[in-house]
This record gives C-alpha cells, sequence and structure tokens, in this order.
C-alpha cells in the first residue's frame, strides 16, 4: 500500500476491519484466522441473499414504472416487504417431485446451482480491505466454479424426465458453453496489461487519476469499451437474463428445465440466476469499472465499498433495463452472435489491445492519433460483421396501392 | 503419509470406481465428473492453485459437457441392444492387455525415486508461472495448442460428415 | 449500424421510466380501493325496475307485466308472472302489474335491450358493479323486492336519460288529463287520486337502497 | 396449390422438408403446443411434429370455444343476435355490430341517415387503431419482450375503450349499431375527445415504432419467417393486412365503397415479402391511414338524426331472400350471410370469420421454421378464438 494511501484510511473505510477483528479478537491465536473467515464467509451469505430479495422487488418495480405502472405497493410500504411475502409463499408452496423423476439428481440441481453460483462470489474485491479470498489466480477461480454451474444446469433438465425440460437443458447448455468464449476472451487483455490474475492486483492497476478527473479505468480505453460491452453480452447470457432468456422462454417450452420443480426448488433457481448476474456484474465492475476505486480524486472520501455498491447497482439496473426493453433472440441467432459475432470482436479486441500497450509510450502529441486508430481497430470489425452478419435484415420502405 | 492426501485419494478412487458400477448411465458420468473435481482438489491441496482451478474450469465446465453431450446424442441402433456374452478368446486378451498396462504402470511407480515431501511448498505466483510458459516451456504450449486445434478440426469434419449419412438412412 | 434501433428503443423506455414519476399520462393505474375512476353516465349493469315513488315501491312500479322485455331478452333471463288484479298507476289508468319479476343476473349480459324495447321506462340500467357474492345461485336470482329502485335513484344514477324520461312521461300524463277532462266534463270532476309529477321533494325513504 | 401432405413439400423458407413417418417412431418428436399454452391468444391447439429444431408437420386443432353463434341466430330475433355480435371478434365489437347492420339493412333495403355513417366510419376506424396497437403488443409478447409493448398498447387500447363506454355503455360489448343507424346519438363533448385522442395518437405510434421497428432483435426474429405468396393468399382466401403484407392491393373500404368511405382519401399500404416483419409494419401503416381517415371524418361530421326513423326496432319480418354484408374489419372481410323466410327469426345466419379463413395458412406458413417462429407467426396472424370458433 502506498504511503498516500495508508493515511487516506478514513475509520469508515478500516470500518469492516474494526468490526471483524472487535470480533476475533477473543479467539486465541492458531484458530483467529478460521473465525474471520467464517465471518467473511457469513458475512457473503448474509449480504447477497438480501440483495437477491430487494433485487426481485427492484426489478419488479423498476419493470413496472417503465411500463406506467406502480409494481408491487402492497406488502408494507410501498411493497418493501414484497420479497419476504414472496420467500414465505415459495416456502409454503408444495415440492412436487415427479414419479418418474431421478430424485437424487432433482433435489440436487438447485443445490449445486446456487453453491457454485456462491462459490464464484468469493473472489470478487468489494472493497479496500474487503476481499473475502484474495487468491493469486482469483480470475480463474471464479470461471471455474461459474463454468461448473452448467452442470447443474443439465441435472436439472435431465432429473425431471420430461420431453420439454430435456430440449431446454440441451439449448440451456448449448448457449452457456458458446458464451463462456467471448466472456473469457474478453477479459484476455484485462489481465494481460494488468499483468495479473488476482482481482485485487486489477483494481490497483486502474487505481490513478490524470488530471485529477480522468480515472484510469479500463473502460476509458478503446478496448476496455469493446471489451466491456462483450463481457456485457456475454455476461447476459450466462445469467440467461433478457435477450437471451431462452431455457426457460414462456412463449415456447413453457417453464424450460425448471418445468418440473415448484415450491422452494424453483425459488432456488432464481436466487442462483440472481446470483450469477450479481457476481458477473460484480467481476465486470472489477475488470473494466475499476473496482472500488473513486471516479473522481476528491471523492474519495467515500468508502470504497461504497463505490462498488454504487457501480454493481448500477449495472444491475442496466441488466433489467435491458430486460424491460428487448424481445428475445431465437437459438440459432443466439449462437450466430456467439460464434461469428462476439468471438471474432473479442479476438480481434486482443489485437486492439496489444496496439494500445505498444503504443502506451507514444508522446501527448501523438494520443489524439492513438485514439483515434485504437477506436478504429474496435469500431471497424464491428461495422463490417456487423453488415456481414444481419444481411437480409434491415428496416423497408413500403409503396401504397393506386388508388 | 499425510491424512488429507489418503482421504483425498479414497475419495477420487471411490468416486470413479462407483462411476463404473452404475447402471444409470447418466449417474456415472455425473460421479466421474465429481472424480475429476476431486482431483483439482488433490492440486489444491499440493498448493498448485493455478492448476486446480484449470482442472476445476476445463474438465468440470467444459470437458464434462463433452461426455454428457455424447452420452445423450448417441443413439443405441437395433442391432447392439444386446450384448453377446464375450466368447473365451475375448476375454483373455481383455486380461492380457490390462494386466501388461497395469504392470508398466506398478513398475514406473516403484522404480522412480520420489523426493521426500518437505513441509513447505514453494507456491509459484501466476506471473511466474506465464514467464515459465512462454519461456523454457514454449514449444510444449504450442505443441499441445497445435495438438488441440486439429483434435477439434477433426472432430467438426467428423461431425459434419455424420450429419450427411443421418440424412441419407431414412 | 447494428445496435442503434436496440439504443433508440433503450431511450423510448427510459423515458417511460422518467416519465412515469411526473408525467401522469405516462402512469396509468387507479389504485381500484382507495381511488375509483369516475363512472361514465351511460355505463350500464344489469337492470333494475323504476318506481315512481319511494316509500311504496311495490305500489308504484311503472312496470305493467307486458312480457315484452321477457321475450325480446336474447338469452331468456326475465320471468314475468302477471298480477290477476289491476291497479291505477301514475296516470290513474287502471293496469296489470307483475306479480312476480325475476331476473337471474347470473345469466343476463347486461345488454339493455330490455330498457330500449321497454315502451313503458320501466326498466333501466344500473351502475353498481360490485355484487359480488359467495353463492352463485339463490343471490343472484334477483326478485321484484331486490330490483325495484325509486326513480330519485334513477334520476342520479342516469341524470340526463332521466331528465328526459320524466319530460316525456309528464307530457303524456297532461295529455291523458286532458283528454280525460275533455271526455267527460259533464259529470261533476271526481276528485282526481293521480299523484302530483314526481317533482315533489320526496324525504329518502329508509327501505330503499339509495346512492348515499 | 397446397398438394397433399404425403408428397415431399419444400417448404417457402427452401428448407428440405421429409414426408413424415409414423411419428413416434423415427426421430420426430411429436409436440402438443396449447390448448392453454401461454402463447396461442386462447383456447387454440397445436399438434407440432419437430424434426430436431424445424417444424415438420402442424395440425391446428380449434373449437374449444365453439358456442353454437350460429344455429343461436337462428332462433334468435335479428335484433337478438346483435349483442351476440359483441362475442364474435371481443376485441372489434363496433366493426362486428356494423357487418351484422349492414347485412340486415341490405335485406331489408333500409336506409341509413349521414350521421350514423359518419358515426359508423369514425367508430370501425377507433376500433382498428386499437386491433392494431394490440396486435404489435401481443406479437412482441410472443418475441419475448417482457410485457412492455403490450403495456403501452393496452394504455393507449384503454383510452380508446373508455370512448366506447362513454358512448355505447359498455368497454367491450358494446351493442351498438342497429338496423338504420345507432343507438345513442355521440354528444358535443363525445366527439372532442375523440378528436383529443386522434390528435395525440400519431405521437404515440412514433414513439411505439421507435421501441420496436428498428430494433435488430425484431427485425431478427420477424424479417423473412413466415413468408405468404401472394397467389397462396388468393388461392386460400386470405382477407385483411395478412393478404396486403403479401402484395395483394384488395382492401374492401376500396373494392365495394361500403358506408361512406369512397368520401375519405386514404392510401392503402402493401408489403413486399409477405413475412411477419410485413404484417406488423402493415398494420402500423393502416393504423396511420386510419388517424387520418378520423381527422377527416371528423372535420366534416353533420348533425342530423341518429337513427333513421322508420327503422323498425321490434318485429322485424324482412320479405323472404337472401343478403350478404361485408365490411373491412380489422382483422380482414367479416361478413355475415342471412336468409330470411319472412319469420321474426333468419332461417339461415352465417358469419364469414376473418381470423378462422386467415388460420387455415398456419401450417403452410410454419413448415421449415422452429417452434418458436411457429409462436411469432401464428401472433401475427392476429387470430381471436371467439371469431374462429364461433
Amino acid at each position: 500500500m502506498t504511503a498516500e494511501a495508508i493515511e487516506l484510511d478514513s475509520w469508515l473505510e478500516r470500518l469492516p476491519l474494526t468490526l471483524r477483528d472487535l470480533l476475533a479478537g477473543p479467539i486465541p491465536g492458531p484458530w483467529r484466522w478460521i473465525v474471520q473467515d467464517v465471518i467473511a464467509i457469513a458475512v457473503v451469505l448474509a449480504v447477497f441473499p438480501l440483495l437477491f430479495a430487494f433485487l426481485t422487488l427492484a426489478e419488479r418495480k423498476v419493470l413496472g414504472r417503465i411500463q406506467n405502472r406502480p409494481g408491487p405497493n402492497r406488502v408494507g410500504w410501498g411493497g418493501i416487504l414484497q420479497p419476504f411475502a414472496d420467500g414465505i409463499k415459495m416456502l409454503t408452496k408444495e415440492d412436487i417431485v415427479p414419479r418418474a423423476a431421478d430424485p437424487v439428481l432433482h433435489f440436487l440441481a438447485p443445490v449445486a446451482l446456487v453453491s457454485f453460483s456462491l462459490l464464484s462470489l468469493a473472489v470478487i474485491p468489494y472493497g479496500r480491505h474487503l476481499v473475502p479470498l484474495d487468491l493469486d489466480a482469483g480470475i480463474l477461480y471464479f470461471f471455474a466454479a461459474s463454468a461448473s454451474s452448467e452442470l447443474a444446469v443439465f441435472m436439472a433438465g435431465w432429473a425431471g424426465r420430461n420431453k420439454y425440460s430435456l430440449l431446454a437443458a440441451m439449448r440451456a447448455l448449448a448457449q452457456l458453453i458458446s458464451y463462456e468464449l467471448p466472456l473469457l476472451l474478453s477479459l484476455v487483455p484485462v489481465v494481460m496489461l494488468a499483468g495479473t490474475l488476482s482481482p485485487s492486483g486489477i483494481v490497483a492497476a486502474q487505481a490513478g487519476w490524470s488530471a485529477g478527473f480522468l480515472p484510469h479505468w479500463n473502460i476509458l480505453t478503446p478496448w476496455g469499451l469493446a471489451g466491456f460491452a462483450i463481457f456485457m453480452v456475454a455476461a447476459l447470457a450466462e445469467a440467461n437474463r433478457s435477450p437471451f432468456d431462452l431455457p426457460e422462454a414462456e412463449s415456447e417450452l413453457i417453464a424450460g428445465h425448471l418445468t418440473e420443480y415448484s415450491g422452494f426448488k424453483y425459488a432456488l433457481f432464481f436466487m442462483a440466476e440472481y446470483f450469477a448476474m450479481c457476481a458477473l456484474s460484480g467481476m465486470a465492475v472489477t475488470l473494466f469499472l475499476g473496482g472500488w476505486q473513486a471516479p473522481v480524486a476528491i471523492l474519495q472520501f467515500v468508502p470504497s465499498y461504497g463505490w462498488f455498491a454504487i457501480k454493481l447497482l448500477s449495472l444491475l439496473l442496466g441488466f433489467i433495463w435491458i430486460r424491460a426493453t428487448l424481445p428475445r433472440l431465437r437459438i440459432d441467432q443466439l449462437m450466430r452472435l456467439a460464434w461469428k459475432f462476439l468471438l471474432p470482436l473479442a479476438l480481434i479486441n486482443l489485437v486492439t489491445a496489444s496496439f494500445w500497450h505498444l503504443s502506451a509510450g507514444w508522446g501527448a502529441a501523438a494520443q489524439p492519433l492513438r485514439w483515434g486508430l485504437g477506436l478504429a481497430l474496435v469500431a471497424v470489425p464491428f461495422v463490417v460483421i456487423g453488415r456481414r452478419l444481419s444481411t437480409g435484415l434491415g428496416p423497408r420502405t413500403y409503396r401504397y396501392a393506386a388508388p | 503419509m499425510n491424512a488429507t492426501l489418503v482421504l483425498l485419494g479414497v475419495f477420487i478412487v471411490a468416486t470413479a470406481g462407483t462411476a463404473l458400477s452404475l447402471q444409470n448411465i447418466v449417474r456415472s458420468v455425473l460421479l466421474l465428473v465429481l472424480s475429476w473435481f476431486g482431483i483439482a482438489a488433490f492440486y489444491l491441496w499440493a498448493g498448485a492453485e493455478f492448476a486446480a482451478f484449470a482442472q476445476a474450469l476445463v474438465y468440470g465446465g467444459a470437458v464434462s459437457m463433452v461426455v454428457l453431450f455424447a452420452v445423450l446424442l448417441t443413439r443405441r441402433g437395433h442391432q447392439d441392444a444386446t450384448v453377446a456374452p464375450p466368447p473365451p478368446g475375448r476375454l483373455l486378451a481383455a486380461l492380457l492387455a490390462g494386466g501388461a498396462v497395469a504392470g508398466i504402470i506398478a513398475a514406473t511407480v516403484i522404480r522412480t525415486p520420489f523426493a521426500s515431501v518437505s513441509d513447505e511448498v514453494p507456491v509459484l505466483p501466476v506471473r511466474r508461472l506465464g514467464a515459465l510458459l512462454m519461456g523454457p516451456h514454449a514449444a510444449a504450449l504450442l505443441v499441445t495448442g497445435a495438438l488441440l486445434t486439429a483434435a477439434l478440426l477433426g472432430a467438426v469434419v467428423i461431425a459434419a460428415g455424420a450429419k450427411d449419412d443421418k440424412e441419407g438412412s431414412p | 449500424m447494428l445496435g442503434t434501433g436496440i439504443l433508440k428503443g433503450l431511450a423510448v423506455t427510459a423515458k417511460n421510466l422518467a416519465g412515469s414519476f411526473h408525467d401522469p399520462g405516462r402512469f396509468v393505474t387507479t389504485q381500484y380501493p382507495e381511488q375509483r375512476s369516475v363512472l361514465p353516465e351511460n355505463y350500464r349493469n344489469f337492470p333494475f325496475l323504476v318506481a315512481e315513488d319511494d316509500k311504496d315501491p311495490m305500489g308504484t312500479l311503472r312496470c305493467v307485466a307486458c312480457q315484452i322485455c321477457e321475450k325480446e331478452c336474447p338469452p331468456q333471463c326475465i320471468y314475468i308472472e302477471k298480477s290477476r288484479d289491476k291497479k291505477p298507476d301514475a296516470a290513474g289508468k287502471m293496469q296489470l302489474y307483475p306479480a312476480v319479476f325475476d331476473i337471474d343476473i347470473s345469466v343476463c349480459m347486461s345488454c339493455q335491450i330490455c330498457v330500449e324495447v321497454c315502451p313503458f321506462d320501466a326498466i333501466k340500467m344500473d351502475q353498481e358493479f360490485e355484487i359480488a357474492t359467495d353463492n352463485r345461485f339463490r343471490p343472484l336470482l334477483r326478485d321484484r323486492e331486490q330490483l325495484a329502485r325509486s326513480n330519485r335513484y334513477f334520476q342520479q344514477v342516469h341524470p340526463t336519460e332521466a331528465a328526459e324520461v320524466d319530460a316525456r312521461l309528464a307530457a303524456a300524463r297532461r295529455a291523458a288529463e286532458e283528454k280525460a277532462a275533455a271526455k267527460a266534463p259533464p259529470p261533476a270532476r271526481q276528485e282526481v287520486q293521480t299523484k302530483p309529477a314526481t317533482e315533489r321533494p320526496d324525504p329518502p325513504a329508509g327501505g330503499i337502497k339509495t346512492e348515499a | 396449390m397446397i398438394e397433399n401432405l404425403s408428397s415431399p413439400l419444400v417448404s417457402p423458407a427452401g428448407a428440405r422438408v421429409r414426408p413424415v413417418q409414423d411419428a413416434f417412431h423415427g426421430d420426430l418428436l411429436e409436440v402438443s403446443m396449447g390448448p392453454h399454452h401461454p402463447s396461442t391468444h386462447g383456447v387454440f391447439r397445436m399438434m407440432v411434429t419437430l424434426d430436431g429444431e424445424a417444424i415438420v408437420r402442424l395440425k391446428p386443432v380449434f373449437g374449444y370455444l365453439h358456442r353454437n353463434h350460429e344455429k343461436l341466430g337462428e332462433n334468435t330475433t335479428y335484433l337478438g343476435s346483435m349483442p351476440y355480435t359483441d362475442r364474435l371478434d371481443y376485441l372489434n365489437s363496433m366493426t362486428n355490430n356494423w357487418a351484422y347492420a349492414l347485412a340486415v339493412e341490405k335485406l331489408i333495403g333500409q336506409p341509413v341517415p349521414e350521421r350514423a355513417e359518419y358515426v359508423r366510419v369514425i367508430l370501425a376506424e377507433l376500433t382498428r387503431l386499437q386491433n392494431h396497437t394490440c396486435l404489435a403488443g401481443f406479437l412482441m409478447q410472443d418475441c419475448g419482450c417482457s410485457g412492455t409493448p403490450l403495456m403501452y398498447a393496452f394504455r393507449e387500447r384503454e383510452r380508446i375503450l373508455d370512448l366506447f363506454e362513454s358512448l355505447s355503455g359498455s368497454r367491450m360489448m358494446c351493442n351498438y349499431q342497429r338496423f338504420g343507424g345507432c343507438r345513442v346519438d355521440p354528444g358535443p363533448e363525445w366527439l372532442d375527445a375523440v378528436r383529443g385522442l386522434v390528435e395525440g395518437y400519431g405521437a404515440f405510434l412514433d414513439e411505439y415504432e421507435a421501441l420496436l421497428t428498428g430494433n435488430e432483435i425484431v427485425m431478427a426474429r420477424t424479417q423473412g419467417v413466415g413468408r405468404l405468396k401472394p397467389d397462396l393468399a388468393v388461392s386460400a382466401g386470405i382477407t385483411g393486412p395478412m393478404l396486403r403484407a403479401a402484395g395483394v392491393p384488395y382492401d374492401i373500404r376500396k373494392v365495394d365503397g361500403y358506408g361512406i368511405y369512397p368520401r375519405f382519401s386514404f392510401r392503402v399500404p402493401l408489403g413486399d415479402h409477405g413475412d411477419t416483419y410485413d404484417r406488423y409494419m402493415i398494420r402500423v401503416l393502416e393504423a396511420r391511414e386510419s388517424i387520418s381517415i378520423l381527422r377527416q371524418a371528423l372535420k366534416d361530421i353533420p348533425a342530423g338524426p341518429i337513427i333513421d326513423p322508420k327503422s323498425r326496432l321490434r318485429g322485424l319480418r324482412p320479405k323472404a331472400g337472401e343478403a350478404y354484408g361485408r365490411i373491412e374489419g380489422p382483422k380482414g372481410e367479416i361478413g355475415f350471410y342471412l336468409i330470411s323466410d319472412g319469420g321474426p327469426n333468419p332461417h339461415r345466419y352465417r358469419v364469414r370469420a376473418p381470423s378462422f379463413v386467415n388460420l387455415t395458412l398456419l401450417e403452410d406458413l410454419c413448415l421449415g421454421h422452429t417452434v418458436a417462429d411457429a409462436v411469432v407467426i401464428l401472433g401475427s396472424i392476429d387470430i381471436v378464438l371467439g371469431e374462429v370458433d364461433r
């Protein structure tokens, strides 16, 4: 930690640490780190389910407001207790296990899905001192945890022994696997330029402001912008969110791989989906939006975990906003988008990032040229591949019958 | 011998063993995937974080999907539904092959001098790993890369070919 | 260029999100039990029988049991039994009255054809829609007493239509009186028991459920 | 034109479609969608046979909402059937009423006063506006939007239904037209309310198109999906926006010129590809034409009686004969064919429902497409089960 960072540690910044030491203080030496880890786990297990609860409420309220209606406002003041009402309803609902189902897999699927998505929450740096698990290969751990959630989706689809849920499970797998590639490739430039796989290292690499108000976030570079866009689109697909929520598309295969689930297991699936959404947007914040860094130097009095929360919530709001606006893509279009559009763009983004890295030494005069070239390297393939991909689609003009 | 090592070894062998014995093929595949996660846990115990997460990501995420897709998409043809009892010759050949492979492995295990397990294990930071991979071991990395790409292209060609056969037979 | 259409769509939803907080045009929900939307005057729900006088509804029903509405009602949900005796109606003429007048409002589709074909303006459409019941047979079969409402209630519910009907009835009554007066001027004019026009402000009768 | 199903079909999208073996042993998947599938616009069922993702055979099954409408018509008086016509295409009761009134007026040669003709045109175009707006909402709901376009469409539809309620007494079951005119005279303040709505509707359509028409995902999901060739459409008797989207210039308002439509100048938009996107766009363009018709009608609506004084409400006994009255409903040609034998009840009461006829081509449009497309194609045909099953 640089000297300047230490004296910046206001008491608010160190609050979580002081609280933890307060709790873990009396425990004798060797057992203390276990208690500290248990506290960290307890905090994550408390914060994220609560965030999930109020996220469902926020989603229904924002969706309602976009559709000119109030959203839930009957339970509690302004609908604040709605998530708990939903929770109780889900708990009291009957949990039907189909006779032909494979009971072990049927039970294991939601449990596995939730546990894998919870695992991936362990490495995201929520604040300057708030990293539950500071791993050297944290980014790899994150994607290892979220990659095995495909297994649980397959288990859910297969265990139900239902023709629709199996079809939907196969679609879900195809979608998850083909979007894993652009997801990972879009973060490779970040790792390359930050030189480390550890999330806190990446956040530290984005520290500092040039001229006081321009933060060194990755998104404020041409390759960062493209990488962020690809990462968000792929994150939408990984979390089965709006334009890609094919697996549980109501208009086609009823409830996809969730058809055979009811009661609290059904709620667990949605909890897992929201955890995956939070985890992926947390990772997007860490990689591209400078983690817990403040946007402007003078605003540093706000604690670091505050900035992380603001960025995370704004990304989640973006997820909800997109869900309210866009229709769903068909399975073949979804695949074509992943393999023929996002993947090539992600690969070209590597070239842009390397150009950006090599041209770091250019003088101030050459900055506009550097930016121009960087943006061209991003925009030109986008337009060319975009036009080739959407041949035959486009706005049309209509003629009128002769009177 | 270290207790956790034994525990992990038993876990891996047990899950792989029961995977072989199960009737329900999907459950056996899932048990196999569990044993892969056991191997990842072993790497973690051994202090190789990078290898553990790579194992979990590659095997737990991708290879398990390939195996499951293969299990689901191969259709049992009518002819191989009933498994004919193995003629005595085939049984003998199986024993021979199995014995030979087991013998070679046992021989190498016995003859190689294992270094004594020292307590502190040097934890390699990922950056150092990267330098090593790109430096002295670059050739090995590129060869495996080329091999994997060739395998992938071969699979695509075979799969594309298979679609035509399916089209032909009504 | 790919993506501009999506951005325009996002802009529209953002405008609606912002608009829903200040622009009434973009926040259309009326919170029903607390707020109520104003019903237009022409709104029609199930029919009711018009009675001239609040205090004695059964005595002053305009309906003369001519059964035209029973025949014309498409789903046939009206059942009328004529009375044996006669009683004087508002214009003093001796008329029959319905001994039984049932409407099964679970069958009625409130198409108001009965109102259209009734020559005596005896049946009009009500505007009360909060009539949920826990049993779908007996409470939904309304008999004469439940159907009767006073003309005052009719004036509250459909003001313009009621005014026009009252004017027409008053004119018809005056014409009947002149004709009666012209037809029998020589004999001593017997006391005309006709009730004066209903403009006389009646105190709201307790018996009939009048709109508060 | 439509060969029998056993011979191999080449679907419009060019995908080679193999004849159907028995569905249970080949690698075909028999999927039954409906009758209470969330996206079949009411009780309608599609028996879809899938070869992998592509549809090989689609058998529509309907009749779940059959209410014996036409037999009922034969046992009720001419006036008694009028409220039942509201329940045919329950989204557009005003145009159903007008078609039935037109048929009876042709049967008995009943003249209709000027003001009633203008009010009928105004109400028909208002119905067309709300129907086309709802269609776009439902179509986007089938494409997977989570309700936003549908809620905007219903927000505007409620404004139009409030106008119907303040005029006829009920939002959807108006029962407003009579033989020889209309039942209630719209007051000046009602006409001002309609003028206010018509002025604001253009802006709403612009905002709606900004949300949907340029949207790349909407274009990807609907362009080239369910392509309908003009000659197939004509031979199958398709009418309405679906026919005009295929490029055939046939609009009964121009062809028959019934009512006073020849007095208004409006254009008939035509599509070139006949796919789902064209069907959506044609309806939006027609909505804009309806706005211009409404402006013209509202400008010069005359005073005068709303119903012909000599028109008979009860005891209508037309001379023996037959008549077929048809109008350009929002979904296509809705017609009533009446045979009277002099009695108070029609001898034969037949309804030509556009949704029913347009639905016959569902399989031809869906061959070779995926299940997700079939749902979108069904949405673009714009069927209402009340009218299909009668």
